[in-house]
């Protein structure tokens, strides 16, 4: 079921998802669209061919490049990666979903983008998610308690952005 | 009186309106392993709810792994599992290795599984030990940390450390062991086999230990797949699945060649039912009582894995290789290894852009999603049971805060 | 030396042969309790309440014990105090939310009740002092204790209430124990008041089971297990 | 002795009465600390032993002897810390009323023959309500400390040691029926001569009784397995959470004492009180009342067996500790309830009937 | 007579009970909490109790304690385990109150009231 195959049920199962894949990578990935990672991993935790039954991961990889000289040999413009690892305890294979996001909603710094959570479909997802809304800042829509998980629930920003810079100061605390 | 729990003959029924009370356990309290908040909502002595906070741990684990290089981000693996250092050192030197594509010499990854299996019994007794603390006994919990301290001795010979190792690294390990440490570590597991049969006497088949631990926090193996929950966790609950076997193939030849048995139940008998203690009748699959027995065999499991290593480490002539350059530059890509750590399935994501930084490092903790069932198993359990279901959990806040 | 400790004490100083150690305990106990069962009603508080009163009513088992009734005594410990109270205090602790554990009384009604109850204490001062001399001879007052811990004080008690009265022949001297109508046993007082227990137990359990649920039946209750003593 | 001074020292009898009252009230409270001293440093040698430790060695020497002083003197010198919303005056009051209890309950035991305090007609009697009087001070605690956690230690303790009092005494009426007496020293002296005049070998009733009483008597003192009040894994300190320094101790040196209170009871009900197992006196031909010095010996005697056996009581107590987990608070009222209450009952029963088949015992 | 200056009798103790009795009644009277009104109940028993044992007291009254005999203390016995069940029922009700008005304040149990 790995391979070209597994993409081809995965296309037929929820038309227009699947926007790229790379399957010559250590680490074979499927690129689905934001708005159809819900319905992708829908299908992917109940269809019995496939039946990824946990969540393993979920990451955020913001891709910018605050030097513009870097920035313009990069190869790729900013945007915001996030990377499902999914695992079958059935068949014992594993997964890896990309979709890549704005880095910010409607290009307003500030402005967490957001994407479908799939915390009804894997509850380890719940965790996950609330750490990559806390780190990363990514709003997952349908989550049902999206909080700070990691950081107080007064801090501001989101650390793991690469144009993250620390706060002077927290709470009478020395932050630089 | 939020909920009443019709079929749990535990719960006394309630003939007087009593109010909801928010109780804190922790940060500082003597139970939560570390600095866990836990908010239980409370009827009395029932808690209807219990809501973990986490984060006081938090040291930016992630964001300074972007900010140095593969190998100098070592230590800091040490530091989040930090009873396990060991382990957590393996995980991330082979993710890297399998981003730079590098295969380690056949004397290195025998050396690698007899210093993991001997860490995984390092970091069980620990879990077993205090989770005996957890229930109120003290001293099997010394007599844990005895025979841990034995261990920890020999991983001092052998890297100068006690704590934070940083001995398993990119490329292989940092030094080869020093003369006669194998015939010690031969001597300690004659030592420590007899003694496992105390730890059984005096919690597995201990009567008080068994009324407090069976039947409590049972996790069905489907909950526990959704969670992610992994290791002993998951494979009390009755899931096979073990990634020393069922892992990737760069993690699973580590394994080639060593015979042991997965530690789970199949068919109602653990594969050492014979030797050791049966599964007393009130412990239901997925209890806490499970979840212990599970650490307690694989103890047993890694003493053979560690004897086999040995045997076949003293039958390697090669070199033991070197290690990678402390900045070496690693290629671009993204992969994603998961090992079997002794708290559960540790993964590391990692992206290179042919820089010696990484990209991006991501760890998914075990403990992490293993906490994250809590809430779940605690529903309408006693106080008393509270800490008896996070002890069998068995994190480390470490790794969870990251 | 004594003389001066005595001079500031005349009540223990007027007892024959010196300060008398009976009176002063007495009059420790005595004290004790007063004072504590009117800090009863002068406190807000009903934890605070209950506290005091349990040190009243242990001072009073001190005075049972003065007077030679060691059984009451330590049954009054036993039930009242060790019991009772704890009992209480159970109630204190499931019914005290912030606004409940004072409730204010208007100091009217206060005033009025001191008045009530400060007539009455006069009335009853006035009997207690000047009814006739209770005591028969008060030569014996002093080594009370000594005297009567010769013979078990507990077991002509326990034959009573079984029925038979020990102290029969030495009440009416010459009575023959076949006209024994003066005095009888205690034993269907006892099976009376055991009943009554019991049936006050299954009646207390009954009563403060919450009515509104929905009940499977079967299961005694936690309350129960206050009211088991 | 009273008399003694009175007679032949000329002292008036009120001095004499409150000296000898001072001299008991010394004496107990001396024992009191010095054995709650005592039993702290047995308690750490003890399970430092078996924990394959050394514990204290520094202190005082070798045996580290002086560890638990060196302690009391830390707690004095220790700040006295109140929570803010606590009720202050029962907050300060609490741990003597626990302390208090206790030392009231020592009055009624006899050491040795004719070494109590005031001996009481219903001496056992007085000595277990008196002992459970010693909650109070631990709900007051709990209540006054402001804290859910001392709350729920304080809740527990009350619900444990109400509900353990009802085997516990029915425990008790056994070795008091066989006795006819509720008077400590009686039932001691009835049980004078051989090891097998014991209560406990009395009948296999009593034996099993004695079992019971134990059980009921670890829990009323809140020892491991079922020492819920304070569970540490849970309820952090329990009851005495808030408390530090000088007030702390006034709650442990009560629940040392009252370890050794229910173990001198259980010796004076079960294992004969200050009578040896073998009566080396009676053999020799010496009785309490043979002679001034050899008197005195054999009282002597009759102490060091008495509180060779409580002692024996506390360090079984401390074994049990170290070695078993805790049970949960609603298997610990399980226990009490549907196993110690019922068979102390049948076991009573069974004594009843045993004392009237072999009237003279067997 | 003067009591000051009496060794200790009877006329002590009914004293003591007098002003046990007073205070528990004006402790039921005044308190508007339930339990408290229960507390003043237990006083005014407890001033009863006293009265009972001195009467019936051998060393209180000599040879003339052999006209109430062991009455008094056996009246004494009967009152204190009364008392502790009266105190169980009077909880009983006082939480069934609290369970349904959610407080112990008797000035509101008026339901009853025409």
């Amino acid at each position: 079921m790995r391979g070209p195959a597994f993409v081809e049920l995965l296309e037929a199962a929820v038309p227009g998802g699947v926007v790229g894949t790379n399957l010559e990578a250590i680490d074979p990935w499927v690129e689905v669209v934001p708005a159809a990672v819900a319905d992708v991993c829908r299908w992917l935790h109940d269809s019995s061919e496939t039946g990824f039954d946990s969540l393993q991961c979920i990451t955020a990889v913001d891709w910018f490049e605050s030097d513009p000289k870097k920035a313009a040999k990069a190869g790729w413009d900013p945007h915001l990666e996030l990377v499902y690892h999914l695992w079958s305890t059935r068949a014992r294979v594993s997964l890896v979903l990309k979709t890549k996001l704005p880095r910010w909603k409607d290009d307003q710094p500030g402005q967490p983008p957001e994407v479908a959570s799939v915390a009804g479909i894997w509850r380890s997802a719940d965790w996950h998610e609330r750490e990559v809304y806390d780190l990363s800042g990514v709003r997952f829509v349908g989550h049902p308690d999206l909080r700070r998980i990691l950081c107080p629930e007064d801090w501001e920003g989101f650390p793991l952005r690469k144009d993250y810079e620390m706060p002077l100061e927290y709470h009478g605390i020395r932050g630089r | 009186m939020s909920q009443v729990i019709d079929d749990d003959p535990r719960i006394i029924e309630f003939d007087v309106r009593t109010d909801e009370m928010l109780v804190n356990m922790g940060p500082q309290h003597p139970s939560t392993h570390g600095v866990l908040r836990l908010v239980l909502r409370t009827d009395g002595e029932v808690v209807s709810e219990v809501e973990p906070h986490i984060g006081y741990l938090h040291r930016c684990a992630e964001k300074i792994g972007e900010n140095i290089s593969a190998r100098q981000f070592i230590p800091y693996t040490d530091r989040m599992d930090y009873l396990a250092g060991m382990n957590m050192n393996l995980g991330w030197s082979l993710a890297v290795e399998k981003l730079m594509r590098l295969q380690v010499t056949e004397k290195a990854r025998h050396l690698r599984v007899l210093i993991a299996e001997l860490g995984r019994i390092a970091s069980h007794l620990v879990g077993m030990g205090a989770y005996g603390l957890d229930l109120g006994t003290f001293s099997p919990f010394l007599y844990a940390f005895r025979e841990r301290e034995k261990i920890l001795n020999l991983f001092e010979e052998a890297c100068g450390a006690r704590l934070t190792y940083s001995y398993i690294t990119v490329g292989g390990l940092t030094a080869d062991l020093p003369p006669g440490w194998l015939g010690r570590c031969e001597a300690f597991l004659n030592e420590f086999e007899p003694i496992i049969r105390e730890y059984h006497a005096l919690l597995t088949t201990n009567a008080i230990f068994v009324k407090r631990t069976g039947g409590i926090g049972v996790l069905s193996p489907e909950m526990a797949i959704n969670y992610g929950c992994s290791g002993p966790v998951l494979r009390g609950s009755g899931v096979d699945q073990d990634m020393r076997r069922d892992g990737e193939p760069i993690y699973t030849a580590m394994y080639d060649g060593y015979a042991f048995e997965v530690a789970v139940m199949k068919d109602g008998t653990y594969p050492r039912d014979r030797a050791y203690p049966a599964v007393p009748a009130d412990a239901v699959l997925g209890d806490c009582w499970h979840r212990f027995f599970v650490r307690m065999l694989e103890v047993v499991q890694s003493m053979e894995l560690i004897r086999q290593a040995i045997d076949r480490y003293s039958a390697c002539t090669g070199s033991l290789g070197e290690p990678v350059k402390i900045a070496e530059k690693i290629p671009a890509g993204d992969v994603y290894l998961e090992t079997e750590c002794p708290k559960g399935q540790m993964g590391f994501y990692l992206i290179g852009n042919g820089t010696p930084k990484p990209w991006r490092v991501r760890a998914r903790s075990s403990s992490f999603s293993n906490l994250s069932v809590l809430p779940e198993l605690c529903h309408g359990c006693l106080i008393a049971d509270v800490p008896a279901i996070v002890g069998s959990l068995d994190i480390v806040m470490g790794e969870i805060d990251r | 030396m004594s003389s001066s400790v005595a001079s500031l004490l005349p009540v223990l100083a007027a007892a024959e042969g010196g300060l008398n150690w009976q009176g002063f305990l007495f009059l420790l106990f005595a004290v004790l309790a007063c004072s504590l069962a009117v800090a009863v009603v002068v406190a807000d508080n009903v934890v605070r309440m209950s506290f005091y009163l349990v040190l009243s009513l242990g001072s009073t088992a001190g005075l049972f014990f003065l007077a030679g009734a060691e059984f009451v005594g330590a049954m009054q410990l036993m039930i009242y105090v060790g019991g009772t109270l704890v009992l209480l205090v159970f109630g204190v602790m499931l019914t005290a939310q912030e606004p409940f554990v004072a409730i204010k009384t208007p100091v009217r009604d206060k005033l009025l009740a001191g008045l009530v109850g400060g007539a009455l204490l006069a009335v009853l001062l006035q009997a207690a002092v000047s009814g006739p001399a209770w005591s028969g001879s008060t030569a014996e007052g002093g080594n009370a204790v000594a005297s009567s811990s010769g013979q078990p004080s507990a077991t002509p008690l326990g034959m009573a209430l079984l029925g038979v009265r020990v102290d029969g022949d030495v009440a009416s001297g010459e009575q023959s124990p076949a006209d024994g109508q003066v005095r009888s046993g205690y034993l269907l007082p006892f099976e009376i008041v055991s009943v009554h227990l019991l049936v006050v137990l299954v009646g207390a359990a009954y009563l403060a089971r919450s009515k509104r649920r929905k009940s499977s039946g079967g299961q005694g209750g936690g309350a129960s297990t206050g009211g088991m003593r | 002795m009273a008399e003694y001074l009175i007679q032949t020292m000329g002292l008036p009898g009120w001095l004499t009465w409150s000296l000898l009252a001072v001299l008991s009230a010394v004496l107990i409270l001396n024992l009191m600390a010095g054995g709650a001293l005592v039993f702290i440093w047995a308690e750490r040698k003890v399970s430092a032993r078996i924990q394959d430790r050394l514990g204290p060695t520094r202190t005082g020497g070798r045996f580290g002897w002086l560890q638990s002083l060196a302690d009391g003197i830390k707690l004095l010198a220790k700040e006295d810390l109140m929570p803010e919303r606590a009720d202050k005056m029962l907050f300060r009051v609490a741990p003597y009323v626990s302390f208090c209890a206790s030392f009231a309950a020592f009055i009624g035991l006899p050491f040795a023959f004719d070494m109590v305090a005031l001996r009481l007609n219903v001496g056992v009697f007085y000595v277990v309500a008196v002992l459970g009087l010693e909650v109070f001070g631990v709900i007051l605690a709990g209540y006054a400390s402001a804290s859910k956690w001392s709350l729920f230690g304080a809740m527990r303790e009350a619900a444990q040691v109400v509900s353990y009092e009802v085997p516990l005494g029915m425990c008790i009426v056994v070795p008091v029926m066989l006795a006819g007496t509720m008077d400590l020293v009686t039932i001691a002296e009835k049980q004078s001569g051989w090891f097998t005049n014991w209560y406990l070998f009395h009948d296999p009733f009593t034996f099993v009784v004695f079992w019971v009483y134990t059980t009921c008597a670890v829990a009323s003192v809140n020892r491991a397995p079922f020492d819920l009040a304070e569970a540490e894994s849970e309820l952090v300190a329990g009851f005495h959470t808030e408390y530090s320094g000088l007030r702390w101790s006034f709650f442990y040196m009560a629940e040392y004492s009252s370890m050794f209170l229910v173990s001198g009871l259980a010796a004076i009900l079960f294992l004969g009180g200050w009578n040896g197992p073998v009566p080396i006196a009676s053999l020799l031909g010496l009785s309490e009342g043979s002679g001034e010095s050899t008197g005195a010996f054999v009282r002597l005697l009759g102490l060091a067996n008495f509180l060779g056996k409580a002692t024996l009581g506390v360090l079984f107590m401390m074994w049990i500790r170290w070695t078993l987990p805790r049970l949960r608070i609603d298997q610990v009222m399980t226990t009490c309830l549907k196993y110690c209450t019922p068979i102390a009952a049948v076991m009573f029963a069974g004594a009843m009937t045993w004392l009237w088949v072999f009237p003279g015992g067997c | 007579m003067n009591l000051l200056f009496d060794p200790v009798g009877v006329s002590h103790y009914l004293v003591v009970g007098a002003i046990l009795f007073t205070t528990g009644l004006v402790c039921m009277v005044v308190k508007r909490n339930a339990l408290g009104v229960l507390m003043g109940i237990e006083l005014v028993l407890n001033g009863a109790n006293v009265n009972f044992v001195a009467f019936g007291s051998p060393v209180l009254r000599g040879e003339q304690a052999s006209i109430l005999g062991l009455d008094g203390q056996l009246i004494a016995l009967f009152v204190i385990l009364l008392a502790a069940a009266e105190a169980a029922v009077a909880l009983a009700i006082t939480l069934n109150f609290y369970n349904n008005y959610s407080t112990v304040d008797v000035d509101r149990a008026d339901d009853l009231k025409g």
